[in-house]
């Protein structure tokens, strides 16, 4: 499933999270957000816009500053049969309300001998580029992924945050919906009815036959925009979104990577443990006999995330880090 | 007013069952029959008992790693609790979870929890899925006197005050943390000190008098159940054996004569002596409850022990829910 | 007792200087001349101002996202924080740090902070530390009344409490945290009643009245440093800007009236009213405060401007100390 | 450095710990520990035994339970000029506590633009195979590694374990000693002398030139089971033990891939996304053309820890799965 081309008014990124959101709970009561300035305000980022004027207080719930009991609210509330969808504001913060998603949301179902169900929503705003230094830019995803009993989402554009919003939602395990900072503005085409995408499904975005290059949120345009560079130099790339991270669609990238026999993992996390460590290890296991090249990875080095717009810049992967990372990739004999 | 018979007689039923589930736990942990940690209710009876009295299976509680007694007295059965606590595949949880984890969710007992602290945000959560639907259910949180030092417990009762939630919270205030005495965790003796800080009420209750926390938890129980937000109840209590496992004397860390002091105060026998001493419930009473307890015992043993051990193949079911929607 | 013509003007000086750094951060922020979120101080001048005018360098605070006035309170001198918010190499932290992880360790300043209440735990251990060498010197941790529902919050406090460090907490209670109002947060109205919680000593002030903080962070840190323990010291006040950037009126969730109100009461004012009236300072003196404070701000945003930019090749430079022994 | 073959008295791994800690805390009164328990009691795995009796309450001190506020304690007296020993007792009790470990301790010194020391050390305790379940049996080091700023050890012995803490705590960076549960009692010798194991340097405990298998913890001894067997059949295994986990010594690792064609990475964390994803991604990456087969992983598979013995025993990594993965390595044309 990918977005139309016929054309539909198109939303913006955060446009459609909210969209996904009031259709869901219109059709389902069980459904309700809460978090920290989600009600009058709508949210930071304005996710929330309206919501609390269209659903009123109870579905709509400003919490107090407290990342573990926002996530226990979800926990709780989940396993007595509601829909909880709990925003944490930027991403850095689950590392204070972490036990509450690593060792309660996660684990619960499977301590319980199966006898529950925990259709938990957990949102949150991920990586960098605003100089919003080291506390409020990271990509943790890789540690989300690490969860067993966790999915992770990770849209990059406006279709598929409503289409994934929409299955976490009607999803029966706990999920974390990831949306990055820098695309929040990012319009596209968004159909208007209640569609879902399903977890676990990459999208081919580009197709090409001279290598492969999987990136996720924000660094699937950057990719995109080196794959276009490169087809000028008549490089045809195959850009891979996976879309969702855990669970990751790892047949249809090693499918690709058997055909292109090169491959380039890009993410906008620190490069030691990130996604790319463990795609790459898979790939490896899985496509060694057909690659002709290492498993290239573009990432962000081993750092916290600087301030000063100068370091910020040097510091994050772009389109010509990702172009370099293809051509040193074709140069392996 | 005094309690009836009948209410007396299931006090008294709830904590015999507790202590004879915790009692016989610990002779099977001596003989090496039991794996993991346990910690033991022992000695806690009246807290567990003097609250649940007033729940139905449609309220919810959530509990700490000294969880046996709180499902217990949620109405837990023997068989697959002994079950669990073996690891074999016919306890609560299958043998996935054990002690440290044991849970029924058809009892709303939302599982003891491992980690000092995460029991009460759930309750939270519990609580507005009581308000949110208006069934007048309510949840209770239970927790140590050593996990209201840490950060899950306060945004859980400040959130609970915050959106005015149908909880309560109970404190069973045994004097230490594992092996380190209150007084040098905190600078204040009483728990209850910190509801102010919330805006909630709260209250002091003997946790060795059963019918004292039961008339103290009734009324908190009541004014969540009214909507008027949420309580602090403290039992100060204690525990009869060590931290984990089954030592009480020798103990380096508190006197065999403390200990000696609080056996003076064992919540069943106060309950018994006050019945029988006001002939609300007869010796032949106590005595048939004691007996059926026994008896529900040398079966769950029983059954637990003829029970099978999970099925390898079943160690990846249950990490995921099939999504069917 | 009333301070001394000194001591208030000290204490004005304090003042205005933040007054001065913030608007003029402010000013650069629209000029869209600093990358990053801005979240200013204008209107509690009078909190950081009255806790710092009784510290040392040797004496550590911790701070929160809006951390200049902390950092100016406690000696920080302009051009490097200027610098710093337009992430130059000249800045405090190289302009690795930025505006929310601002800080000086010379002058005992641990850094604002990008996470609500973690600066708290923080200061625990400085406290810790100034026990520990028995120096005679405090920490003083700066919060916001939002950050009081977190809990690293709790448990700082809770633990400067426990081992009775030399710890003074400083609440500035501004009635919001970023964009909603306490009482849809909390169910209580004063931070002070959570003192209590940790058994420590709590005190309401003024925080638009410099003298009343001057007056009750002296106490509070008198005790602190007789050994005496923690204090809590909340300090009723308002931010006359928006959460972040340098809107003030028209937002949607305050009024203009309130912001009117409040604006009625600025610290500044209220305390130069007060020294002309009762004739302890003379308006050159406070002429000479402004213009002083102005000619240092022209120096610090041209000493700023010019400053270079950091070099890219320093990006991974600070992550890791050399270990030398 | 390694484990002297002259006799020495032996202690255990534990014990090693608790002398390390004592020998610094002679040499150095800035050196002090906090924790749960670990005063008067000695701490629940007696790590701190005898302490308090031979240095005081002042040095070895009782908290309440609140690890946000331990790893505080330890950031705050660290950047004040001591050299704290932070105590979390148990592996999985660091997600309540992330923040502090993640955005304060290991991002303090970069954005305060290196104007800061950290001399942090977090000692814990991971691993399972205790019947421990699900929230006291992670192993969750692959988190920490992920983390700039951050050093992780793990030593796998009592010879190990001294010399490693004692290099934690003269260490000017935030550290995280992690103890195995199940190698407390381990004996092994360990000399009486102070000595320092330089973190960052693994070690090849045996070597073999048919295949390498990189293990930690323990896993360790696991490995060397493997290997004695697969001795009898004429397979030379190498074994290699980082012990540092972060930074981690890729020079010795890829090294011995490229003599040996054919490595297996062990750990006991789940495998999506452990160590081992990482190692795998930089072994490809540096000895590509040197691989006769594809990186093995053995690990947990992707679920909580169970708690009945047979399913934990299903579980965890062992020599048997060792052996097995290193002969279907072998097998690779
Ligand atoms: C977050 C966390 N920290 C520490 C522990 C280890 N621990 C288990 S029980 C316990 C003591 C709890 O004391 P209290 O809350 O008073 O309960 P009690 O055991 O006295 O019933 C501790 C420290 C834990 N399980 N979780
Ligand atoms: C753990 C965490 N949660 C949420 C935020 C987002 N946030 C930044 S400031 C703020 C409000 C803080 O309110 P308060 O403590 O009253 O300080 P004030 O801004 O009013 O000075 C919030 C929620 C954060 N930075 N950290
Ligand atoms: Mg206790
Ligand atoms: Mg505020």
């Amino acid at each position: 499933m990918s977005a139309p081309t016929t054309d539909v008014r198109s939303l913006t990124y955060v446009q459609a999270f909210n969209e996904a959101v009031r259709q869901c709970m219109e059709a389902d009561d069980s459904v309700f957000c809460a978090g920290e300035d989600v009600g009058a305000f709508g949210g930071v980022f304005g996710s929330f816009a309206g919501l609390q004027a269209r659903f009123g207080e109870r579905r709509v719930v400003d919490t107090p500053i407290s990342e573990q009991a926002i996530i226990g609210l979800g926990v709780g509330s989940a396993v007595s049969g509601l829909r909880p969808i709990v925003d944490i504001m930027f991403m850095d913060f689950l590392l204070v309300a972490l036990d509450q998603v690593v060792n309660q949301a996660a684990k619960l179902k499977y301590m319980f001998g199966g006898k529950a169900t925990l259709p938990l929503t957990i949102t949150t705003a991920g990586g960098a580029g605003r100089s919003a230094a080291a506390q409020h830019s990271q990509s943790l995803e890789a540690i989300l992924c690490h969860v067993p009993g966790l999915k992770v989402v990770y849209p990059s554009n406006a279709y598929d945050m409503k289409g994934l919003m929409v299955s976490c939602i009607r999803e029966d395990n706990p999920t974390v919906m990831v949306k990055h900072k820098r695309l929040l503005g990012a319009k596209g085409p968004v159909p208007e009815e209640c569609y879902a995408i399903p977890l676990g499904v990459a999208e081919v975005k580009r197709p090409g036959r001279d290598v492969t290059v999987v990136a996720f949120g924000r660094m699937v345009d950057e990719s995109m925009r080196a794959a276009k560079r490169l087809a000028e130099d008549g490089i045809e790339v195959e850009v891979i979104d996976p879309r969702t991270l855990q669970p990751l669609d790892t047949a249809t990238i090693v499918e690709s990577a058997k055909r292109t026999n090169r491959i380039v993992v890009v993410h906008e996390a620190v490069r030691f443990g990130g996604l790319g460590a463990e795609i790459a290890a898979q790939i490896q296991e899985e496509a060694f006999d057909y690659l002709d090249a290492p498993v290239g990875r573009v990432a962000a080095p081993f750092s916290p995330v600087p301030f000063s717009p100068v370091l910020e810049q040097a510091y994050l992967p772009d389109a010509d880090r990702i172009a370099a990372a293809v051509r040193s990739t074709l140069q392996r004999a | 007013m005094d309690p009836t018979p009948d209410v007396l007689r299931d006090l008294h039923r709830r904590m015999v069952r507790i202590r004879l589930f915790e009692e016989a736990a610990g002779r099977l942990a001596e003989a090496a029959k039991l794996p993991g940690f346990l910690h033991l209710y022992v000695g806690e009876e009246a807290v567990a008992s003097g609250v649940c009295a007033h729940l139905s299976d449609a309220d919810r509680i959530t509990s700490t790693h000294r969880g046996h007694g709180h499902l217990v007295a949620k109405g837990g059965r023997f068989a697959p609790m002994m079950a669990e606590l073996m690891g074999k595949a016919t306890g609560y949880c299958n043998g996935k979870g054990g002690s440290m984890h044991i849970s029924s969710l058809e009892l709303g007992m939302l599982g003891a929890n491992g980690i000092v602290g995460a029991g009460s945000p759930i309750a939270v959560g519990a609580a507005f899925a009581s308000k949110y639907r208006a069934d007048g259910t309510v949840a209770v949180a239970f927790f140590g006197d050593g996990s209201t030092n840490i950060g899950a417990f306060h945004e859980a009762a400040n959130m609970a005050c915050a959106l005015k939630l149908p909880a309560v919270f109970v404190c069973e205030n045994n004097e230490y943390g594992e092996f380190t005495p209150r007084s040098k965790t905190m600078a204040i003796t009483d728990i209850v000190d910190r509801a102010a800080g919330y805006g909630m009420p709260g209250v002091i209750v003997d946790g060795m008098d059963v019918v004292a926390v039961h008339e103290a938890a009734g009324e908190a129980i009541a004014r969540a159940r009214a909507g008027e937000g949420p309580s602090l109840v403290e039992a100060k209590t204690y525990r009869f054996f060590n931290h984990h496992g089954v030592q009480n004397l020798g103990l380096k860390y508190r006197s065999d004569d403390e200990v000696a002091q609080w056996r003076q105060r064992d919540p069943i026998s106060l309950l018994e002596q006050r019945v029988l001493a006001d002939g609300s419930l007869s010796q032949a009473d106590l005595d048939a409850t004691w007996a059926d307890g026994r008896a529900e015992i040398d079966d769950a043993i029983a059954f637990a022990e003829a029970s099978p051990l999970p099925d390898p193949a079943t160690l990846l079911a249950d990490v995921y829910t099939e999504t069917l929607r």
